[in-house]
């Protein structure tokens, strides 16, 4: 069966104050075409789980300038003055943590671990409000599972099962989100069909993913 | 004759120095990335870029940018052969877990207990960390590479960070545009200075204080 | 009319009817693996086999054999259109994450408690768990499917497992060549028992309470 | 630079006691030429990680009867009743662990984290001796990294800068243990050179890999 729809079908399912994983770094592998449809329906009151901020509206930083953004999660803010600026002003909410912890943070919950234990964070500003583990020589913070309602993919080629397969530096985060989000939205450049993908080369194998939509239509 | 080397030219040739035959290095946005262009073939470099490559090549010429394919810092870049790609959680895999040689990053401050800050501005609201704090954890050798003051002259080599520091964990070497200088137990230790440059010139532009041994050398410009 | 059908193929018959269209399923080593040969390919079911691949197909064939292409109990396979390979870490995001609907697993014993006991005879050295206790922890419904009795006739469903336990969760549902049993925070149904037997013999071969509901069905063999 | 060597110089890289990192899953992806060399220089008293006991003679099956064996970190020996002989004679220490564990073990150590939280394992008598945390609802196993002096790889295809391509359900453990030993030798059915192997392609990364020896040497 055909997970294929079409982007209207897709942005019904979200809703308004849902947590939305987006993959990406500095817009590159953000799903476009999802977000314009985002934009256009204007659910509101996201909490948007992204790497950095993007540009101004561009990626995650139109869904910022269209206001539908209530708290980010992220790793850093700076190439995005608007969303310096709404931080700022107190309209958007920030939690901001280390990149290879957003990573794993995400890739506990998608593989149905507890947490995971870092010393990156140790010692500064983010260890705040966390468990501190003192193992052997080492200390570490415990960083917990970190889900979202859906999260919106960007992939280069995807077949109609759900498989994908990402191009050069836009594969970043989109295969650990594919994994952890009750809903899985996929975005795809190149639909193919089932079989097109050699199984050596699937990145995200189709089980991950719920819905295919075409960038295109 | 005139030199029309900038001072992130300067600081960069000199970091490029600091690397080994066939090293995996990260480098940082702004004046780090710049190192690249005084890396020789010869020396079997392999960049490591934490948006997902290795085998990272040079910025990409104007009309060869090829898409979805950038570095860090959002530039368009090529790759050469033997590149990889991957995702975020082996990107961090490599960072985090050792795998990477030598981290150049920029800093807004340095202090005596070779503690960086470069993640966050009270007041200003970021830029945030990125990969930075997993750099500085995980990485070898960790060089800061940045001018050696502020625009407005202030010591950016202060006693005491007094921004959130990145990490707690001592950086390996801090390379500016006058000075090199190696954090130990002991505190900085002053070991290159710039050509034409004194001591007591170096020490009125740094705000912690320096160890000065009998033997500092010249900066190799 | 004789029957030909062995014990382990009406299990693995009557396992199949539980599965809803579109699943990714697990299937244990042993009679747990004959469930695919119930599986018609309109159910679109996915199969997931820990040892790095979803999209696995039928059994290969004598002389079809691919290299390096096999399932979880080291017999060659086949795959489906859409399959894809992984490595163990992946394959365990899978397995242990929640994204496999049905795991289909042996026991040695199954207790009141629902709790399985498949990985370990003491005394016998084995055979070790492999990746059961992720799959009865992490799978969305996890099926017992045995044989009611041991060898010896002595019952495998048992008021406590004498053997150490697989896992801390009750399964869902118990499949046996002449029972199927659903456990519950009330303790064991019986709710379907196999044509021409009576609930008494299953009694009689079953070491643990059961709860007898006026409804029992009979097993479609 | 080439990271080819004959498999002479690479075994004899590997000493007497050393923790050995093999991929595999009942011999599949494991090296076999780097195992008859270490059969024949008689490198003994190892301890070996591998998933399981695979045969008798094959894989770390040939190990173990060789007598080169000392203690296995494993999650299932029932195939090899050498091996289960072995153990209850107290010839090889054994230590059993879920699957799942054992993975993200690996991974741990590769990837620097200080250890992950599990559910696996929880009530039973895997538990034993390990620090159990409550989290909200939830029960879980703290589980430590597990890092090796060397891992012996199996690929199909490799490039002489170390790049890693698998090949069906071979691929396993292999881009795992990669990444945790001190010493990383891969055997590789087919050598081929840099360039020749797409970088979307790359399974293992060649920074990862020491040592690269073809398996007909």
């Amino acid at each position: 069966m055909s997970k294929v729809k079409t982007i209207q079908e897709a942005v019904e399912l979200i809703e308004e104050g849902m947590t939305v994983m987006l993959p990406g770094f500095l817009g590159v592998g953000t799903p476009k075409a999802l977000i314009d449809a985002l934009c256009e329906k204007r659910t509101g009151n996201l909490t948007v789980i992204y790497n950095d901020g993007a540009f101004p509206g561009v990626g995650i930083g139109k869904l910022v300038r269209c206001g539908l953004v209530s708290k980010m999660i992220s790793t850093h803010t700076g190439t995005n003055p608007e969303l310096v600026k709404a931080i700022a002003e107190g309209l958007i909410e920030i939690e901001l943590l280390p990149q290879g912890t957003l990573v794993e943070r995400i890739r506990a919950a998608g593989a149905g671990l507890g947490g995971i234990l870092t010393s990156t964070g140790v010692g500064t500003e983010v260890e705040k409000g966390k468990t501190i583990m003192e193992l052997g020589d080492a200390t570490y913070l415990l960083e917990l599972p970190l889900r979202a309602d859906v999260a919106l993919l960007y992939a280069y080629k995807g077949d109609t099962s759900g498989n994908l397969v990402y191009r050069n530096t836009a594969r970043n985060f989109n295969p650990i989100m594919a994994t952890a989000a009750d809903l899985v939205i996929a975005e795809v450049e190149h639909l193919v069909d089932v079989g097109d993908i050699d199984p050596e080369h699937v990145v995200t194998p189709g089980i991950f993913v719920d819905i295919i939509v075409r960038g295109c239509d | 004759m005139t030199l029309t080397v900038s001072p992130k030219d300067i600081i960069a040739r000199r970091v490029a120095k600091e690397l080994n035959y066939g090293e995996v290095v990260n480098l940082g946005i702004g004046t780090p990335t710049r190192v690249s262009n005084y890396i020789s073939p010869e020396m079997n470099i392999t960049l490591q870029s934490e948006n997902g490559l290795v085998g990272m090549g040079a910025v990409a010429q104007p009309g060869e940018e090829i898409p979805d394919l950038t570095n860090a810092g959002g530039q368009f870049v090529t790759i050469v052969p033997g590149a990889a790609f991957f995702d975020t959680a082996m990107s961090f895999v490599i960072i985090r877990g050792g795998h990477v040689d030598v981290t150049v990053l920029g800093a807004l401050e340095v202090d005596e207990r070779g503690y960086l800050a470069n993640y966050w501005i009270p007041g200003r609201g970021g830029p945030g960390m990125g990969g930075g704090m997993d750099l500085v954890v995980g990485a070898k050798r960790v060089i800061v590479a940045m001018e050696h003051t502020r625009r407005d002259g202030e010591p950016k080599i202060v006693p005491r960070c007094s921004l959130p520091i990145t990490a707690k964990r001592m950086v390996d070497l801090i390379v500016t545009d006058i000075a090199v200088i190696r954090p130990t137990v002991e505190g900085l230790v002053l070991r290159e200075i710039a050509p034409g440059l004194t001591v007591d010139e170096i020490l009125a532009k740094t705000g912690a204080c320096l160890i000065v041994p009998d033997d500092v050398g010249e900066m190799v410009a």
